[in-house]
């Protein structure tokens, strides 16, 4: 490529440059770029100044903010907290992405660079929602006169301004010059969307692209190996398991659930889809999430122990059962292993590969024995890993698809969500994990690292936790 | 005299085309008696296979009455029908197109038997078709054959066959010789002489070969563009035609012989299109002799003594 | 002639009727909350529940379809459920990448197969004749993903010639075309062959022969403009094939075109892009028969006379 | 004395199909001087079609071959001309007509240019002179000039046929081969189709071969005539000779084969049996096992041609004295 | 008095000792027997049966093709692996062998159900002609114009993804090419002499369709099928590209071929196999189908 432009290459297209059309990581990983939120949550996951330099909390129901001044936005307007009020209140009323900031009760801006929220109910994780892409500050007046087309017309206060979208192919972005920290180190950022793996390496290699996310697990050596090619590899905040359904037989046996969490072995696994790019699972929330407990012991893999809970449970004879994926070839690969592991302890498993939609909404009804997903805690904070997957009244397409219902998870998921000792928070989470673990309504699998193929030449990148990397450093 | 075993009164078939209505059988009016022989000639298109097929019903006729021993059959229901079917049958011109490539010379010879429940058994149906093979001159190891098999005198053979099957009374014949060579044409001619006069069968021998109509035929009908322009014995024909078409028509015909060169009349032109016709005779425009009215008037088929029909405004 | 075409254009309403009512059905009855897929896996229900809601996806099936119905026919195709965005120009910011590959793939395809089927067809039964039947059979019995992988591990990786994937210039789309071009071809080849040798029989040929035409101008003066009517219609359908897009090739080369929109859309349940997808498809092919059935008149003066 | 034009000795053709040979043509000699017009009959698959396409060079190969033989053209043998030689001959000096109007244009030129196109590649002409002689032909077939610009499906089958005899005719050839050229037509048709071939013969003093299976019409148009069977010409006699002294028994049982407009007979005599199968022809004469005269030996025994005189030729071992009539 | 019976004597011989009823297949068959090409596509097809109905004795499926080897995974060619392993450690060779009867059993499936329906669909479209004609075709038209993709999704997510239903959203998306097939035949052998002769003997219309309209109008089809079941099997891996394919583990060759491709460049033999497997089974369908055509085609038959 030219000097000047940074190509970064993922493996699909954004789908809307509005931060409230959508949430899906391709389109966050363009946005992280055009947008700044209120705060950020650095690659170390500690949360830093963003458009706010300042926040305090005024009471236990209200936030105060105060706005770095002077920050332009792409079309040369200046922020203010007007917008700030704006982008929260839109945000509120978006479908998409209220769900994040449900806390809010109102926002108020009294002064250009205050802005106050106000909050239904206490909720300790705040700052981690408010540092979500889907958090950033639009330009009240760009977003008024593009109206429904706003998502592909973007106005932020981000390093890179929006050029172009040739929609399916590529996203161009362009140095923001007024950009309130400096300028990019680079003129212009194209995302090209290329769908499969392989090609993402090879456009690597070939030097078509700079920069390579998600290269596949089987190329990662090849990236290694290569004289002019990097390749960076960190833990990620997504965590993947197999989950049981809780309201069917055998599911509702917890000595069967516990049989099936002995019965895998995930080292495996890990080796034979991820290439060893994976840490073996043991709590629902990935180590690098606020409130995991390290304490939690490696569930052992142990094929005489499973099968003596499966006798004491009264399936001395293994039983038959399904397991869905969706259509995802690393979760059909999970799935085809797991198939052959359960056979050695006699569970007979019938795999059954279903389309995305239909996926989510039969499992959100539950007519699904056991399932594979995955679940990113964006926000790095336990609540948003913790709240949706196992408190009871998430069941169903909320997030709670094994069922599980515990009084005492949903006493704990409560009570830390309002509260705003962190330390208490911290016991509260431990607490919740160790319940979880050992009703195991789900067999944690793995927290998968996540990588990034990059050329030499390519200087001062960092992975974020969170997948949505910055490139406002990056030089090449 | 003879009975009429067919009339046919002013029959019309119109087909609905693209651009217009063809009058492919337009007021045509005859009679063929018992145990005799009608030929039919005229161009191609004039409306012969049309006229054989309507009075067959294998067309269902626009307008006019088709009376078979006395009965109009176009008010025949379904099953009188089906019984017609036995009386009256048809053999196709082209004889690898009215076979069914993929049947065997006996099953398309007992198709009809089978149907019509004319045989009680196989070995019946077995011995009814060997004799049908036999009377038509086809050789028993022909038995299982396939059409695509044999010559086109042999296929012709199984096309009669076929329909003699059901002892019919009627045969429509839609040229059944033309697609042979002349010394099988003759063999059939023959044979199909043969048959009429063992089964007393009456046949309407369509053709455009008038060397052939004429050995054949006891009455000829002559038709132009739909219509009959001239109707009488075959003899009369020859010997005084009337009409100037067929007049042209016999002067036309090559004779394969020296000794009488005969002045040919050339015609001018060609047939012109049959869909919409003008008023008038619809040969004035080729004709030698066309007078105004001629332009305007249809001429009436009439008879002009002695059984001579005739559809002309200038023989008085 | 316009009579006839606007007869043809005008044949296709109920054809589309037909068309959006089925997608939509199926659309509607499969699994699959469109307003679930938007938020994600994680949104709570009352989200859900409220979008839904504002989608009018509560509505009966029918006041759903004949809203879309009525809003198509004002022009209003609606917005996609999944990037807001509206569909139509959606759908025609890709159509270039479309059209460009479908040509060139259409292109490569002609440029190889109607010389090769007709040497083969003059040729018949000599070893050009069963040589390229071989490689026109090869063509079409490569699996088209395959094949693009071997010819960008070929192509773009060990010799470097050409990009490996995406869309812009000229070199990108030489190897998504060959892919492409490759099993049209063979189908093109085998489809020229037969027409040829079955014009060659005609006696005109020999007519022209035995006027002493010189033999190559036999073959095109006299026999390919005869030939050539069974070719066009499978270069036509084809062309209107790969307009439809070509879904397994595109995602290989990451070429943005319709057919990924198309399968995308359906993924995620993106019921106005998948109707307007259909819709498009549907329009574009029913134009491309009908600009084939137009270029026959132009050969065939048979048919022309009959549009009159 | 008139000169012989064309000269065909022994000619010998096959078709080499999987199902076996095909002996289309077997030896015949055939002579013929300019302005004469011989009739070249028999039935389906006598080997009429086949004879002409061996004069012409154009038998289909494959499967066909000419295996020997030779026809010697104003002095040249063709079967020992090049390939372009032979294409200068073609349409020029030699012209065929086929079969089927229907099928022997091309569909998508117009007739204007399917006639123009023989006159350009025979004499030097420009596209426009060319279009002009043309129309010249047309109008010559009766045709008028200004539907040069038809396309042959606008002509009835008449006016195609005169198309093609236009086409023929164009470059004034020395010979022209007729096949079959009215037997699609309607019998009026082909009267004036005829009619006007003869006139147009006379007028350029072509020499013609016509082929038919029609005796009637080789009465009104030749002036000899060669009878053929399987690929054998058995018969080969002037007009008059052949018409009122047949002498070949299958000759004879072709006349009595057709019925006779000018007299009646009840009963038509047709020869017997069937035509041979050509991948497997009789040894011997044959026609033997149709004919009512054979005897043992015809089942063994070629005839030889024997010259009755005159040019009356006959191969049938009656006239060799090894059979009694 | 016109009620003859024809009367002959009874020749005696029985109709048994006459020539033996040859079908018009047989003919078919001998030409086909001398089409080289074809009898090697015949050979190639009976081999893969063959290994496809012996497989068990070959290679016993839970053994060799479905069990993991995770410690053996993507290893190259070897003497105890002829195609070498796939990601799992499974052998290659079985799971090809194996995959023969289920790709092998959705083509032909699938063809059949497309056949079935669309037979019946332009079958009736075209003897009825006029309203039902256009009822039918125009119907047609519109499932034409429905993503094949789409309709497979459909069939898929709401009936579930077992073989059968792989088999039926492959198959009823090519219904419209074999209605529009046997229409176009039915149409032109209508109108045939023979058909006319059948209604002049008095054959209700059921009869014809099924004695003489339907043996005729199948050659084509016959030859579609054979083509069509390689097209079924290029879609089926397609399907299993964007994985809609066979279940997992069960082998079947297009998701094997979509399956390894992210093992392209390091493991080669696990796309490469299965992809020169569907090859060389289209080929030579390719070359079946063709040779067919030949022998089938009135044409060629003098
Ligand atoms: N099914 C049909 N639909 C439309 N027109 C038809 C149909 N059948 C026949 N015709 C037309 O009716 C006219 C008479 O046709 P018919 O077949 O009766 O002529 P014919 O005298 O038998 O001719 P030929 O000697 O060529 O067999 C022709 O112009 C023909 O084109
Ligand atoms: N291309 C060919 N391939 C094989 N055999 C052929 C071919 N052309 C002609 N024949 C065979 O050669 C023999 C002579 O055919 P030819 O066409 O010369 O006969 P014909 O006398 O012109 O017959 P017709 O009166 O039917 O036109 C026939 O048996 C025919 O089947
Ligand atoms: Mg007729
Ligand atoms: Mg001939
Ligand atoms: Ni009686």
């Amino acid at each position: 490529g030219e000097p000047d432009t940074l190509i970064v290459a993922q493996g699909a297209d954004a789908r809307s440059l509005d931060p409230h059309a959508t949430n899906d990581q391709p389109s966050s990983r363009v946005m992280k770029q055009i947008y700044n939120t209120l705060v950020v949550m650095d690659e170390n996951m500690n949360i830093v100044p963003g458009l706010a330099t300042d926040w305090q909390q005024i009471d236990e129901l209200t936030w105060e903010f105060t706005l770095r001044q002077g920050v332009k936005f792409h079309n040369g307007e200046e922020l203010k907290a007007s917008d700030v009020k704006f982008t929260l209140d839109r945000m509120v009323a978006s479908g998409q992405v209220a769900h994040i900031v449900s806390f809010i009760e109102s926002v108020e801006a009294p002064e250009d660079y205050k802005v106050i929220i106000n909050l239904k109910e206490p909720f300790a994780p705040i700052l981690a929602h408010l540092a979500h892409t889907a958090a950033s500050i639009l330009n009240e007046k760009a977003v008024t006169e593009a109206g429904d087309d706003y998502g592909t017309k973007p106005v932020g206060t981000g390093p890179f301004k929006f050029v172009s979208w040739q929609s399916g192919d590529r996203i161009t972005l362009e140095a923001f010059e007024d950009h309130f920290a400096g300028a990019p180190k680079v003129k212009r950022v194209v995302f090209r969307n290329i769908t499969e793996g392989t090609n993402r390496t090879i456009a690597l290699e070939t030097g078509e692209v700079d920069i390579a996310y998600d290269i596949e697990p089987i190329d990662k050596r090849k990236v290694i190996d290569h004289p002019d090619l990097n390749l960076i590899e960190e833990p990620s905040l997504s965590m993947a398991y197999i989950g049981f359904n809780m309201n069917r037989e055998p599911f509702n046996i917890k000595e069967v659930r516990q049989a099936i969490n002995y019965a895998i072995n995930r080292q495996d696994i890990i080796d034979a889809v991820l290439y060893g790019a994976g840490q073996i699972g043991t709590s629902p929330i990935a180590p690098q999430v606020f409130g995991f407990n390290p304490n939690i012991k490696e569930s052992e893999y142990n094929v005489e122990k499973a099968k003596e809970l499966l006798k004491q449970a009264g399936f001395e004879n293994g039983f038959k059962t399904t397991i869905w994926t969706n259509d995802n070839p690393v979760r059909i690969q999970i799935a085809t292993i797991v198939q052959s592991q359960l056979r050695d302890v006699g569970i007979d498993v019938t795999i059954e590969t279903l389309e995305w939609g239909a996926y989510l909404d039969r499992t959100a009804r539950g007519e699904h024995d056991m399932f594979i997903l995955g679940w990113v805690t964006v926000t790095g904070d336990a609540d948003y890993g913790l709240y949706a997957l196992y408190h009871s009244t998430q069941k169903g397409g909320a997030g709670n698809r094994t069922f599980f219902e515990n009084s005492r998870v949903d006493e704990i998921l409560d009570q830390a969500r309002v509260s705003i000792d962190f330390e208490e928070r911290e016991r509260l989470y431990h607490e919740a994990q160790e319940i979880i673990v050992e009703e195991a309504p789900a067999a944690i699998l793995y927290y998968s690292t996540q990588n990034v193929g990059l050329n030499k030449q390519v200087q001062g990148f960092k992975l974020h936790p969170a997948g949505h990397h910055s490139l406002f450093g990056v030089s090449k | 005299m003879a009975e009429k075993l067919l009339e046919v009164k002013n029959l019309k078939k119109y087909f609905k085309v693209k651009n217009g209505l063809l009058h492919a059988v337009d007021d045509v009016n005859f009679f063929i008696n018992k145990g005799e022989t009608l030929g039919v000639v005229g161009e191609s298109g004039c409306g012969k296979s049309t006229t054989g097929r309507v009075v067959l019903r294998l067309l269902e006729a626009t307008d006019g009455e088709i009376l078979f021993e006395g009965n109009d059959i176009r008010k025949y229901n379904r099953r009188q029908l089906r019984n017609l079917r036995k009386e009256m049958q048809i053999i196709f011109q082209d004889p690898f197109a009215s076979l069914n490539p993929r049947m065997t010379v006996s099953e398309i010879i007992a198709e009809p038997l089978i149907i019509h429940k004319l045989v009680k058994n196989k070995t019946e149906l077995d011995q009814r078709v060997s004799e049908l093979m036999e009377t038509v001159g086809l050789a028993e190891r022909l038995y299982n054959s396939y059409p695509h098999e044999l010559d086109g005198g042999r296929r012709q053979r199984i096309g009669i066959a076929r329909a003699l099957a059901v002892n019919p009374k009627f045969i429509v014949c839609d040229e059944p010789v033309s697609a042979l060579d002349v010394s099988i044409q003759a063999q059939i001619l023959n044979l199909m002489q043969d048959l009429q006069e063992e089964f007393g069968l009456t046949y309407m021998f369509i053709t455009h070969d008038l060397s052939v109509v004429k050995h054949i035929s006891d009455n000829i009908m002559v038709m132009y563009l739909g219509q009959v322009v001239e109707l009488t014995s075959s003899k009369e024909l020859f010997k005084n035609p009337l009409h100037p078409y067929t007049q042209a028509l016999l002067s036309a015909i090559p004779v394969p012989s020296l000794t009488r060169k005969r002045e040919r009349i050339i015609l001018k032109g060609e047939i012109s299109s049959p869909i919409n016709p003008e008023p008038g005779c619809r040969f004035a425009k080729r004709c030698n002799y066309a007078t105004d009215r001629c332009f305007k008037e249809n001429p009436e088929l009439r008879d002009v003594g002695n059984g001579h029909f005739i559809a002309c405004h200038l023989v008085k | 002639m316009a009579k006839y075409i606007l007869k043809r254009l005008l044949m296709l309403i109920p054809v589309i009727l037909g068309v959006t009512f089925i997608v939509f059905s199926i659309m509607y009855m499969t699994p699959g909350d469109p307003a679930q897929m938007m938020l994600g896996e994680n949104a709570p229900e009352e989200a859900v529940e409220a979008l839904r809601e504002e989608m009018g996806l509560n509505d009966p099936f029918l006041v759903q379809y004949f809203r879309f119905i009525g809003n198509a026919a004002r022009g209003n195709f609606g917005r996609s459920y999944i990037s807001k965005k509206e569909v139509v120009p959606e759908i025609i910011g890709r159509f270039p990448a479309t059209l460009q590959l479908a040509f060139f793939g259409v292109l490569i395809a002609i440029i190889i197969g109607i010389p090769v089927g007709i040497i083969s067809a003059t040729r018949q039964y000599s070893i050009f004749d069963s040589v390229s039947m071989f490689f026109a059979l090869l063509g079409v019995s490569m699996p088209n993903f395959w094949q693009g992988l071997m010819l960008i591990l070929i192509f773009a990786v060990n010799l470097r010639w050409l990009p490996s994937s995406g869309y812009g210039s000229f070199q990108h789309i030489i190897l998504p075309a060959l892919t492409l071009g490759t099993s049209a071809a063979a189908i093109i080849t085998r489809m020229t062959r037969s027409s040829m040798l079955e014009v060659i029989r005609q006696d005109y040929i020999r007519t022209a022969r035995a006027k002493g035409v010189a033999e190559n101008k036999v073959i095109i003066k006299h026999a390919l403009k005869n030939a050539l009517i069974p070719v066009i219609t499978v270069v036509g359908l084809q062309f209107g094939y790969l307009l439809g897009g070509a879904v397994l090739t595109e995602t290989v080369f990451s070429w943005p075109g319709i057919g990924r929109l198309l399968v995308e859309a359906i993924r995620q349940k993106d019921t106005p892009m998948v109707q307007a997808c259909v819709i498009f498809i549907a329009v574009t092919f029913s134009i491309v028969n009908l600009a084939i059935d137009i270029l026959y008149a132009f050969i065939d003066p048979r048919i022309k006379s009959q549009y009159k | 004395m008139k000169e012989k034009l064309l000269d065909i000795q022994n000619l010998t053709i096959h078709y080499i199909t999987e199902d076996g040979t095909v002996k289309a043509v077997n030896g015949i000699d055939i002579q013929l001087n300019s302005g004469e017009t011989l009739g070249l009959v028999g039935e389906t698959g006598a080997g009429k079609t086949t004879t002409a396409l061996g004069i012409m060079r154009l038998v289909p190969n494959p499967p066909g071959k000419i295996m020997g033989g030779r026809i010697i053209f104003e002095g040249k043998d063709l079967l020992e001309l090049s390939e372009e030689e032979m294409r200068k001959i073609r349409g020029n000096k030699i012209s065929m007509i086929f079969q089927d109007p229907m099928t022997s244009l091309n569909p998508v030129m117009t007739v204007g240019e399917q006639i123009a196109e023989v006159i350009q590649i025979h004499q030097k002409l420009n596209d426009k002179e060319a279009l002009e002689k043309a129309k010249e032909m047309l109008e010559l077939v009766g045709i008028p000039g200004v539907r040069h610009s038809n396309y042959p499906h606008e002509f009835s089958g008449g006016m195609k046929q005169r198309v093609v005899i236009a086409i023929a005719l164009a470059c004034n050839p020395q010979l022209l081969i007729a096949d079959e050229p009215t037997t699609a037509l309607d019998v009026t048709i082909q009267a004036q189709v005829l009619e006007m071939m003869k006139k147009l013969k006379e007028e350029f003093n072509t020499a013609m071969i016509l082929i038919t299976h029609d005796l009637g019409v080789v009465a009104e148009v030749c002036d000899k005539v060669a009878i053929m069977y399987a690929g054998e010409i058995i018969e080969y006699a002037s007009i008059e000779d052949l018409y009122n002294n047949p002498k070949h028994p299958y000759t004879i049982g072709l006349f009595g084969s057709i019925p006779n407009i000018e007299e009646d007979v009840e009963r038509l005599n047709p020869i017997k049996g069937l035509m041979p199968d050509p991948t497997n022809l009789p040894s011997g004469c044959p026609f033997h096992p149709r004919c009512p005269k054979a005897k043992d030996i015809c089942k063994e025994q070629v005839p030889a041609t024997t010259d009755l005189g005159n040019g009356h030729k006959v191969r049938c071992l009656i006239y060799q004295g090894l059979v009694e009539a | 008095m016109n009620n003859v019976v024809v009367k002959t004597p009874n020749t005696g011989i029985s109709p048994k000792q006459k020539t033996k009823k040859r079908s018009l297949w047989a003919e078919v068959v001998r030409r086909m027997v001398k089409n080289k090409m074809a009898m090697l596509g015949l050979a190639i097809i009976l081999i893969l049966v063959l290994l496809a109905v012996f497989a068990e004795v070959i290679a016993p499926y839970e053994e060799v093709a479905i069990k993991q080897n995770l410690s053996n995974r993507l290893q190259g060619p070897s003497r105890e692996h002829w195609l070498g392993t796939d990601e799992f450690g499974r052998d290659i060779f079985a799971r090809l062998i194996h995959g023969a009867r289920v790709s092998l059993q959705v083509g032909i499936v699938a063809v059949g159900i497309a056949i079935f329906i669309g037979g019946s669909l332009g079958a009736i479209a075209g003897y009825y002609g006029g309203r039902v004609d256009n009822i039918i075709m125009r119907a047609m038209d519109i499932f034409l114009a429905i993503p094949s993709i789409l309709l497979a999704i459909a069939i898929v997510s709401a009936l579930g993804s077992s073989l059968f239903n792989l088999m039926l959203a492959v198959g009823i998306s090519s219904v419209p090419s074999y209605a529009r097939i046997v229409r176009a035949s039915v149409l032109s052998i209508r109108e045939q002499e023979f058909v006319e002769a059948a209604k002049a003997i008095g054959a209700n219309d059921f009869t014809i369709i099924l004695k003489h309209i339907i043996p005729n109008s199948l050659a084509p089809v016959i030859v579609q099928g054979t083509l069509g079941v390689a097209g079924a099997i290029l879609s089926t891996a397609g399907l299993s590209f964007i994985g809609l394919g066979i279940q997992p583990p069960a082998p079947e060759w297009g998701s094997m071929l979509s399956g390894g491709r992210a093992y392209l460049r390091d493991a080669w033999h696990v796309t490469t196999f299965p992809g020169l497997t569907i090859m060389i089974t289209i080929l030579a369908l390719n070359l079946l189908g063709d040779g067919l055509r030949d022998a089938l085609d009135p044409k060629l038959k003098q």
